[in-house]
């Protein structure tokens, strides 16, 4: 809890007290749980995927393209959130904010996507009361995107944070962990694009 | 991963982007246009999909730096090997024997 | 000394459980067919090696605490510093391993052989009953003899049965202890159970898995009958029991308790729950509790509407869950 | 929104009404008499707004004590219902609604926090520390907790109590089935008490390995420090199936999903599997903690260093890392087919070896030792034979062939219960008395404690100990009567009688902490058992700031050594400098009253309240992301004036000099 410094120069500003060690080692082990928190919700849908009770299957309401700008788009707020961390070792907060809002236009981008997709989906008949198949579907998506759509919100108030404070040891653990977390739903992402859109229009 | 060893430009950042877009496309090219059978597709197409997550926890994530690197390195394998158990456990079990209707 | 005391005390009812598990009349200690038979068999051999790994701990416990308890004599003794002794250290580790693995070979072999017909019955031709459990009552169809009876199976002895069950709800599991092990019986899918009995008899079977305010009720009766009494009772179940009708089959889903029913017909020409897109037949109006608040509930398409004309009775016509 | 009022209140049943009336009877009572002491700051400033991890911890262990009054007169009803054949005292839907609370508060309510109370006090103690790594968010995760189990409890008289036992196995679970609303409260109390938990998991697991004092190396911590790390391991990798499991399941109630449905494709045996998939780690999360409790007791109580420490660490992992491979084990019956259940039998035996390993090294402890007979070692000792049959059961259950017979008798409930209550109970009650004067400064009573040892540990094999003839001559559980001619009749009667011996053991407990409040002799010094680890390096009860220096650690027991070598045991008042302590926060207790305001509409379906109350879980969320105060400092002066007042007391090892 003590917050004081330990005044190692070569360490990235945000490891450089013992509180914020801890903060981010916390936050990676949250991910070890939300890692099986994601992990059920596939294997739920590998369970459930096949069964469509009557109802639209993956080939009838997936659209490859809209998925393939979605990839696109988080690939690139995930890199470009990458280089705002970049930017942050290097001490420079402009740089560093104009990079996060860059992450998060895409990000909004993807989840307006997303949204578009949904309403889609319902349109095609593929509802949340459907089938199983769209029950697991839009639950894992949904949280996902609600994942995604939470990020936009947090990394709002850390980036009124930083243009308050500027860079201390405290915003900086901040950005740093909502960077971790930020390619963390990327890297969910891929599996989703994988074992759901691409198997879907396979199989 | 050290932040010294890449003053100027973030050279690995880029790498891993381009990396990543690649096997992006590679994935949706060998699903989408190949004829290889399901069960050949979704072994390559499952192995880059990991191979790609790799990538981001070590090139973006930086997940094998500081003082807990190594913790996180067995955080995440238990994280991956629980997944494993509780996604393909799950599937085994529920379509074994009657339920395999 | 009341420690003594305490485990004598343990050690005794554990003998008791172990020298009365062998010789009393409890049922599952009492096999009526092959299946009960090579379950109690696997039974008996890990009560074997439960007994002597109790044996063993309590031996060690026992010595241990006494000879080693604080008495005003050796107050001034100072226990050395162990850390610990790799050679006894491996040995119950090595130990209780070879104890799981002699338990689960003749466990592997059980598995396979109770899904099987038993051995020995192999030119007798089986008899496929299905079971359909349904709240809260046990519907039995005998598709060759196009007979239905409810809450009790008629079976000649030593010929083995295969049930295939399934649910038209909630999910059951189907025991019938003196004849074998129990298994689930769920709706849109079908399970597998084969029992033989080997001697006339009447044997309890009962629902074992939970499912609702009639559970404790959900009981049949297997009559294991010599062929010849089998034969004389499908003979006059074929002229005497009334005919099932869709109507009256539907009726009998209602969550109710019914007695011994028999019919002439099985529903398995209108349903067979076990198919994965048969229809449901569901009313959440007839399970609604006496106190409670009540939440929405939703219309499904794949829902055969048996509601309609059964809204009336929404408090349930059954005093089995009634304040 | 249509609000059904006139079934809002459970009403129409005596018991029920009796109860209703002593709630609001208790809340006008302890409102009064806040207000005539002039109690509600004091409680605001020093409890509900606290983060210090003792005043956590004791809030969690009060919590749950009254859990388990609570899950132990559900476990009384049923006994007392099942005494004799066809008996009338609860009717069906009752009986379903008792054992469901008793299964969800038992384990949930009752061994959770408790478990988690005693971590919270002795942790940060155990390893040299001042605090847990978050200690916001560990006020958090108590208020979460607290939140869950009030939901959970108003359910039988507000709305109706969830009936479908504590696995909910669907389809019976769901809409189609339990149309009230009884199951939400299932569905949603338990979601948020369970993220307390995660949140808990995550903090135990960084403070641990972030927060151990100079020199201790993760192989020179306590036995029960480890056992924690472990259990928290277990938490992070199994609570969030059963937050996705919950999570759908109140998708499939509120919203019309097909997860679980019988129709639209949903499969039942999905709820089963994921359930379990929690569910059996689970009940090693409530064992291994006792595990480490108990070996801490028992190398104290033997005057002796634990046998084995290096195997029993490995073997605690080796439970962990099997305790995930083994969830089918409780549905073999389902006919996923041989190949499955023997896969699943061989990794549930597995288990027996680590636990054995375990057994021998605490025998073996005492081997050589010099045994004293204080509560906290019956305890221990009454744990050993009775955990034994427990868990030789588990093996015979775990034989999947032979489980066909067993699955869902008595003897399945004999067993959990002789896992669960010497792996549980026991170890809570020598917690209790072994750390107590921690906690309080005064020890429990030893002879009321030797009464309620003797009726508790006898009352629990009559109750129990008939259950697996039961079982074994087809008593099925969930039932709740039971026919004259089934023969049943004396077994039963003899398990409810020995409940009621249980009961008045338990009282003899409550007794025992209102006898020893008033009268226990407050001048013991800060480490009367003689023991061995850093907790009792410091005073008791102890001070805000844990340590006034932190301690230097060189080996495993390093207090004993301590006293051996008579080092470290004193501190001058040069090296007391200002303290860092954190500052107390309204936002963990706020959050728990929205979290349960929110989580009550949502259990009535009342979806735009629940709504605008869930805004104020991001309103806390947004200002605890901007608050940067980072605590205060205790003056050396202070901390010099409160440890002088300790050390220097007569009888004390620890010294203050200059
Ligand atoms: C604290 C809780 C706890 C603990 C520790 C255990 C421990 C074990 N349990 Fe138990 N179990 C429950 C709580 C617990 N269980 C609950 C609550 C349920 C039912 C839930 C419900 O359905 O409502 C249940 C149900 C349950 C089932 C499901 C049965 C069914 O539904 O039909 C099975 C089956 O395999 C099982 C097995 C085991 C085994 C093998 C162990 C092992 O870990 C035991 C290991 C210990 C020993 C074996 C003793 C010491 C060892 C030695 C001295 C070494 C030598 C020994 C041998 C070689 C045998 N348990
Ligand atoms: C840690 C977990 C735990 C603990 C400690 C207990 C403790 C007890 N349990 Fe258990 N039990 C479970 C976990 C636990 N249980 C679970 C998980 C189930 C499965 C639920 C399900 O099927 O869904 C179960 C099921 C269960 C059943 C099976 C019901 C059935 O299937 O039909 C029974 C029946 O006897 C029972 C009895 C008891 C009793 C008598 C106690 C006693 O040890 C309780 C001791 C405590 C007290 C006795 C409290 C003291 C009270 C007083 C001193 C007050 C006296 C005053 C008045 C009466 C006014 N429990
Ligand atoms: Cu159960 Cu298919
Ligand atoms: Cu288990």
């Amino acid at each position: 809890m003590s917050a004081n410094l330990t005044a190692s120069s070569d360490l990235p500003l945000e490891y450089q007290s013992e509180q914020s060690k801890m903060n981010i080692l916390g936050f990676w082990i949250f991910l070890g749980a939300e890692i099986v928190l994601f992990a059920t919700l596939f294997g739920v849908y590998g369970v459930l995927a096949e069964r469509h009770a009557g109802g639209p299957t993956q080939q009838d309401i997936f659209v490859i393209k809209d998925v393939l700008i979605q990839t696109v788009l988080l690939l690139t707020s995930s890199f470009t959130c990458g280089i705002a961390i970049f930017e942050m070792r290097r001490n420079r907060l402009k740089g560093l904010i104009t990079w996060l809002v860059i992450t998060l236009l895409l990000g909004g981008g993807f989840l307006f996507m997303e949204i578009n997709e949904f309403i889609h989906y319902v349109h095609e008949g593929a509802a949340l009361q459907t089938s199983a198949f769209t029950s697991s579907l839009l639950v894992l998506l949904g949280t996902h995107g609600a994942h995604v759509a939470l990020g936009i919100g947090w990394a709002i108030l850390i980036i009124m944070q930083l243009l308050k404070r500027g860079l201390t040891t405290e915003t900086t653990r901040k950005t740093f962990i909502i960077g971790l977390y930020w390619h963390f739903l990327d890297v969910v992402w891929i599996f989703i694009f994988t074992f759901v859109y691409l198997e879907g229009l396979v199989g | 991963m050290s932040s010294n060893a890449e003053k100027g430009f973030p050279i690995s950042h880029v790498v891993g982007f381009l990396i990543s877009l690649i096997l992006t496309f590679a994935a949706a090219w060998i699903a989408l246009k190949t004829t290889l059978s399901i069960k050949v597709i979704m072994w390559i197409i499952g192995s880059l999909a990991v191979f790609q997550a790799g990538l981001q926890l070590v090139m973006f994530m930086h997940m094998t730096e500081g003082e807990d690197g190594k913790v996180n390195i067995i955080n995440i394998t238990y994280g991956a090997f629980m997944a494993a158990v509780i996604v393909l456990g799950s599937i085994w079990v529920l379509t074994s024997g009657h339920a395999a209707h | 000394m009341k420690m003594k005391k305490l485990s004598i005390y343990l050690f005794a009812i554990i003998s008791i459980f172990l020298l009365t598990g062998c010789e009393t009349n409890m049922v599952v200690f009492n096999p009526q067919g092959p299946n009960a038979e090579t379950i109690l068999g696997l039974i008996n051999w890990s009560l074997l090696w439960m007994a002597i790994v109790i044996i063993v701990v309590m031996g060690m416990f026992i010595t241990f605490i006494w000879k080693y308890r604080e008495r005003p004599d050796n107050m001034d003794y100072e226990p050395p510093e162990e850390h610990g002794n790799t050679k006894w250290e491996i040995i119950w580790t090595a130990i209780p391993f070879l104890i799981v693995i002699a338990l689960l070979i003749p466990n592997i072999q059980a598995l396979y052989a109770l899904e099987e017909v038993p051995e020995g019955y192999e030119d007798k031709e089986p008899i496929t009953i299905h079971v359909t459990g349904a709240d809260w009552k046990w519907i039995f169809s005998y598709p060759e003899e196009d007979i239905e009876t409810v809450n009790y199976v008629n079976i000649p002895e030593d010929t083995p049965i295969i049930f295939k069950m399934t649910s038209a709800g909630t999910m059951q599991s189907f025991w019938v202890p003196a004849l074998g092990g129990q298994k689930y019986a769920m709706a849109k899918m079908e399970t597998e159970l084969i029992l033989t009995a080997d001697n006339p008899g009447s044997y309890m079977g009962k629902n074992s898995n939970f499912n609702g305010p009639g559970y404790a009720e959900m009981e049949f009766e297997v009559l294991a009958q010599t062929q010849a009494e089998y034969d004389e009772w499908v003979e006059e179940v074929k002229e005497r029991a009334p005919e099932l009708t869709e109507e009256k089959y539907i009726e009998l889903l209602k969550p109710t308790h019914l007695g011994r029913l028999t019919f002439n017909g099985t529903h398995l020409q209108w349903i067979n729950h076990a198919d994965p897109n048969s229809n449901s037949y569901t009313n959440p109006q007839l399970y609604y509790r006496e106190h409670g608040y009540k939440g929405k509930t939703f219309d499904e398409e794949d829902n055969y509407k048996n509601a309609d004309e059964m809204i009336e009775n929404e408090h349930g016509g059954d005093s089995h869950h009634e304040h | 929104m249509n609000i059904k009022w006139d079934e809002f209140f459970v009403t129409g049943d005596p018991l029920i009404l009796g109860a209703q009336i002593s709630i609001v009877l208790t809340m006008v009572g302890i409102i009064a008499l806040l207000t005539y002491l002039k109690r509600w700051t004091w409680l605001w400033r020093e409890w509900l707004t606290t983060v210090d991890h003792k005043r956590i911890g004791i809030m969690y262990i009060l919590s749950g004590v009254v859990m388990f009054f609570r899950g132990g007169i559900d476990g009384l009803m049923m006994k007392a219902q099942t005494a004799v054949p066809e008996n009338e005292f609860l009717n069906a839907q009752h009986y379903n609604e008792v054992f469901t609370t008793h299964g969800v508060i038992m384990i949930l309510f009752m061994a959770m926090p408790l478990l988690i109370g005693i971590m919270n006090v002795i942790i940060p103690l155990q390893i040299g520390a001042r605090d847990v790594a978050f200690p916001q968010l560990n006020a958090l995760s108590f208020w979460l907790f607290f939140s869950g189990a009030m939901l959970f409890n108003i359910s039988f008289v507000i709305g109706g109590s969830p009936d479908a036992g504590w696995t909910s196995y669907f389809p019976m679970a769901g809409k189609e089935f339990s149309p009230s609303i009884g199951n939400n409260y299932y569905a949603i109390a338990i979601q948020i008490a369970g993220i307390g938990t995660l949140i808990s998991g995550i903090n135990f697991i960084v403070t641990i390995l972030k927060m151990r004092t100079k020199g201790m190396t993760l192989m020179k911590m306590p036995m029960f420090s480890w056992t924690t790390l472990i259990t928290s391991i277990i938490i992070v990798a199994a609570f969030p199936i059963f937050t996705v499991a919950l999570a759908l399941m109140t998708f499939d109630r509120l919203f019309g999903a097909h997860f679980f449905t019988v129709s639209g494709g949903g499969m039942d045996m999905l709820w089963a599997n994921l359930f379990w998939l929690w569910g059996h780690p689970e009940v090693y999360i409530v064992v291994l903690p006792a595990f480490g409790i108990f070996s801490e007791i028992v190398s104290t109580f033997s005057r002796k260093r634990l046998f084995g420490y290096t195997s029993m660490v490995i073997a605690v992992a080796g439970i962990a890392f099997l305790s995930m491979l083994v969830w089918v084990h409780h549905f073999y019956t389902m006919g996923s087919g041989p190949a499955v259940n023997s896969v699943f039998s061989l990794t549930t035996m597995l288990i027996a070896v680590p636990t054995g390993i375990k057994m021998f090294n605490w025998l073996f402890t005492m081997r050589k030792g010099r045994i004293n007979f204080s509560t906290p070692m019956l305890w221990t000792l009454a744990f050993i034979p009775c955990f034994l049959i427990g868990g030789t059961t588990g093996v015979m259950l775990a034989m999947a062939a032979a489980d066909f017979q067993y699955h869902n008798t008595l003897f399945l409930v004999a067993h959990f219960h002789y896992t669960l209550i010497p792996g549980v109970v026991f170890a809570v009650f020598a917690a209790l008395y072994y750390w107590w004067p921690k906690m309080f400064g005064h020890k429990l009573n030893e002879k009321i404690g030797k009464w309620h040892f003797w009726l508790f540990v006898i009352g629990f094999n009559f109750t129990f100990f008939p259950m697996f003839f039961l079982g074994l001559d087809g008593a099925v559980r969930r039932s709740f009567t039971y026919s004259a001619e089934s023969g049943y009749g004396p077994l039963f009667l003899l398990s409810a009688i020995g409940s009621a011996v249980l009961a008045i053991g338990f009282a003899m407990f409550v007794y025992n902490i209102y006898w020893s409040i008033r009268h226990a002799d407050r001048n013991i010094s800060s480490d009367p058992w003689d023991a061995r680890t850093l907790e009792w390096a410091t005073a008791s009860p102890v001070q805000d700031y844990n340590f006034a220096k932190l301690p230097e650690v060189k080996t495993l027991d390093a207090f004993w050594h301590m006293k051996k070598d008579n080092e470290g045991l004193t501190i001058e008042d040069k090296e007391i400098k200002d303290i860092h302590m954190p500052n107390n926060s309204g936002i963990p207790f706020f959050m728990g009253v929205v979290f349960t305001v929110a989580g009550f509409f949502l259990v009535f379906e009342w979806y735009i309240p629940a709504a605008i109350a869930s805004l104020g879980i991001f309103a806390g969320l947004i200002i605890r992301s901007f608050d940067y105060n980072d605590g205060h400092h205790i003056h050396a002066e202070d901390v010099r004036k409160v440890e002088r007042k300790w050390r220097n007391r007569k009888g004390e090892v620890h010294k203050h000099v200059g």
